[in-house]
């Protein structure tokens, strides 16, 4: 569950990137969140990985007041959550493989798990011939495929994804969504920001508009995959 | 953790090494010099200290008898000397050993001068050689009240000359040693910054898919102590190195070698396990705590 | 005017990125290039840039025989090109103005053209306000509008840009097409990178499209925009 | 180039100084660091060499005459010496002075030898002063064949001790400073490479979009160039102040200063330009120079 309120967000250079926004999402829900370019997304999802923290108002997400969070309490928080970032963050030092395993050795796995788990995230996406590339060898939209395999490898309560097929071609966008449908179904909880309308259209569920800074718009609607 | 995590952090730590060899290599550099020139100043700093001392040694005082004193006389004043606050060392010098010697040491520049002596002209005397040379005009001072001292010869100028000397050497070697340790601090601590600086992005990344401090650290403490580690190895092999061949100078050249009284010097062998030890345990604390310190500003995220 | 002959590049790994691919792209002609992610299109694009040189074939761009470039002549050849990195490449430690300001110093303009020129790009793509901004203080979409700026700031006779619309919101996406579109009829040449399916329908022009390293489609399509 | 551009360019160098606070702040404690100890050891060395020889002028040869010699051959011995090869000073010394001065130097420890002293047993005598006194035993074979010479007295032991000491310590500090310079070299080097690989995806970027690589270095080079001068300054104070507050201490202490003859020691003020400059013009060169040398296969995209 992630639950925010009176949340304001103030960069240096005195831009609002978020101003009074409330907003509540419980377990189990597929949350799209688009908006334009500028209007707050990233910084929304960076409130909910307390990457930053507000200026104002408290941010809860899995049971954890993020305002209050501090030394190893944050990792282990960090941990519930599945995060693809927008600009992907993969360890450059890092092949695809370990990028991958990393954070299956975080959360103390042991070797044969990770021997086993790592390939299978790696075919989910359709990389597993990239294993042993270093993410400067890959494609852009390589690179966020690995990305969003890294978020899945904990099998994590919540997923937060930050326009994951922003480098993709449309088909494999389409699988893609399916995959955190599916994922969904089983109950994660899945954050995912787009610019792709069509996307969101074709799927439905509830979407979050923002609109500099503030939430314009936030309803269910319903996807043509559901009419067809 | 796991043991097998525990193991790959380890293997993470080598492997880092090599993958930032540019950054390796300069902070393994810097390490070395540092260490270097410290551990090289603080050897001569402590030979120079011995073959002060040993100069020191060189400077006897003398004390001269009244002429014509009895067998029992000398004796007496021989025991008092030697009970004497500050005399380390007395040595009795019979009136013809005293002729002697002086012939000798002057025969060649004025031979005529014996050819005119008719009787040994030289008094009954001691040489004494004290515990600390800057004590010497007190003890002299204390000597000459003694029964049958005639006159007492000490080396007041050349004794203030070398304590004069020795305080002003160490006066330098301590600043610069000072001075060392000061900038080596300052560039070791600068160049694990910079290496922990170039990876900033990579430990950030690391924190925001919750691995926790530990984790993170743990192959940036080993890379720091494998590369510290190997500084010490090599900067005890540069020391020994070049500590022996200046001491194969010196020894090739008898006449520095004796004049410097370089024949208690320290040997390196003596002090090798402890000179290893030390650079050994600098170098990987330097290195590896100074790492993880660096690296705390980027951890807070 | 873009000619590759018989090229091959082959990365490290052994990947074929690029197979045996043979194109003309005339002066003035609007092409986008599509495919899956992995199927080469920024491969091609840096080798339009001499980024990269082929294992095997000749590229030859405004003129300029690249596989016999050298020296000066390799900066002088790329300020004829516009580019939008797909990763953006902003230069860090330079605010948003003077990252613009950058290409037009670098051919020698002006300080009175420069403080004309800059803020009329920013505008152009509505960042007049952020000007100051270093680019890691940018959203996803305002670096890479910034990218786009910087491509235009030259007038440059060849615009490359590798998918300059992937973190753009829809309505935003088709202006900026159709801005470079503005501009492609005053006499540019702008070959554009893209994986938004519907812009490509809406634009029309001439399509080509990669896949696994090769051309599979070459084609000259109509817009929706010209029927509607 | 415009030279709006130029002075952009130049501007830029300034800024990035600021703006790579960490990486600035490295090379310029190295450069200083690597500078401030090669030009040290290059003074200490200079003076040392400088009282070395001053000790060795303090060893004269004495030429001692036949016994009874008429002024005439005194004046003719005199004249030969002056022409012989290596004498660079010659000091008539008579019988009457001899003895005056041996009374003055052993008065203390043996006077009671002179009581017993008839008549002045002391030659006539020369003291003569040698260019270089590593030639001693030609240059006093030579004297012994002359007319009316009875015997020469030169320290031979002293002179060769000192000729060797003069030699090892050559050496030595010939080899301190050689190693000094090339560690100067490769930590320099480390931190230019360090602080142009952290930029290297900088660099790229600007050759992407068609910036030469005259553009892209000017700025690199100013920065390198103010932080060498800054270093250089920095460095010239350091010396300066630490070299004359060593002076002042052999100073305030007359015997070392005596002893050692420190009478004609380098004054920082005759040098002190010079060695600004020479600071400068080396700090600006490594780090500039070295910046441009290191971005290199940066710019080769
Ligand atoms: N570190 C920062 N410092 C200053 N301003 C920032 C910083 N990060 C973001 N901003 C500003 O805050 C606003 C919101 O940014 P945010 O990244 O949340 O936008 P977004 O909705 O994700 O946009 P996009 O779709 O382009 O990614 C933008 O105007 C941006 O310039
Ligand atoms: N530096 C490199 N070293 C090794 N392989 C590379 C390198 N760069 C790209 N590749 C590989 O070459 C292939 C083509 O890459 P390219 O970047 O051209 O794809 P793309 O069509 O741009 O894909 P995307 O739409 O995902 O950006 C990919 O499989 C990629 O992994
Ligand atoms: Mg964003
Ligand atoms: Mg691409």
């Amino acid at each position: 569950m992630i639950e925010m309120k009176n949340i304001k967000v103030r960069y240096s250079g005195g831009i609002a990137a978020l101003n009074d926004v409330n907003l509540r999402i419980d377990d189990g829900e597929f949350v799209f969140i688009v908006g334009n370019s500028g209007a707050g997304k990233s910084t929304l999802m960076k409130l909910m990985l307390r990457e930053i923290i507000p200026n104002e108002g408290r941010v809860f997400v899995n049971g954890y007041n993020l305002s209050k969070l501090k030394g190893k309490k944050i990792a282990h928080f960090r941990r519930t959550i599945g995060v693809v970032f927008q600009d992907f963050r993969l360890i450059p030092d890092l092949t695809v493989y370990d990028n991958i395993a990393f954070v299956l050795r975080v959360t103390n796995r042991s070797k044969k798990y990770i021997r086993q788990r790592v390939p299978y995230l790696l075919s989910l996406v359709n990389l597993a011939d990239r294993a042993k590339a270093y993410p400067h060898q890959l494609s852009g939209g390589e690179q966020q495929r690995v990305a969003l395999a890294r978020a899945l490898a904990n099998d994590p309560p919540l997923l937060i994804a930050d326009e994951p097929t922003g480098n993709i071609d449309p088909e494999l966008s389409y699988e893609i969504v399916d995959m955190l449908k599916t994922i969904n179904d089983q109950g994660t909880t899945v954050v995912m920001v787009t610019h792709q309308h069509d996307l969101v259209k074709y799927f439905g569920g509830r979407i979050i508009n923002l609109k500099r800074g503030q939430i314009s718009f936030d309803e269910l609607i319903g996807g043509s995959d559901e009419v067809e | 953790m796991k043991w097998s995590n525990f193991t790959y952090l380890v293997k993470q730590g080598f492997g880092s090494i090599w993958k930032n060899k540019l950054m390796s290599f300069a902070s393994f550099c810097i390490i070395l010099v540092s260490m270097l020139l410290t551990g090289i100043s603080s050897l001569a700093m402590m030979n120079l200290n011995i073959i002060i001392s040993n100069i020191e040694e060189l400077n006897d005082v003398v004390v001269f008898m009244d002429k014509g004193v009895a067998e029992e006389q000398i004796n007496t004043l021989h025991e008092k000397l030697k009970q004497t606050p500050n005399v380390r060392e007395v040595k009795y010098r019979s009136s013809d050993e005293a002729l002697e010697e002086f012939k000798q040491r002057y025969d060649k520049d004025y031979s005529v001068i014996f050819d005119k002596l008719f009787e040994n002209p030289m008094p009954e005397s001691f040489i004494i050689k004290l515990d600390d040379i800057s004590l010497i005009s007190n003890t002299v001072d204390n000597i000459s009240t003694f029964n049958d001292v005639e006159t007492v010869n000490a080396p007041y100028e050349f004794a203030r000359f070398l304590v004069n000397m020795r305080a002003t050497l160490m006066i330098i070697f301590g600043f610069v040693l000072f001075a060392l340790i000061v900038v080596s601090l300052i560039i070791i601590s600068n160049a694990v910054r910079t290496s922990v600086f170039i990876r900033r992005k990579e430990i950030n990344i690391m924190k925001y898919v919750g691995a926790t401090n530990t984790f993170i650290r743990t192959p940036f403490f080993v890379e720091g102590m494998i590369i510290g580690l190997i500084a010490g190895v090599i900067c005890w092999l540069l020391t020994k190195l070049s500590y022996n061949s200046v001491m194969d100078l010196f020894n090739s050249n008898t006449a520095l070698f004796t004049a410097f009284g370089i024949h208690d010097n320290i040997q390196f062998n003596e002090i090798s396990l402890v000179v290893l030890l030390l650079y050994c345990g600098f170098g990987a604390a330097l290195s590896a705590f100074g790492t993880m310190i660096s690296m705390g500003k980027h951890l807070k995220v």
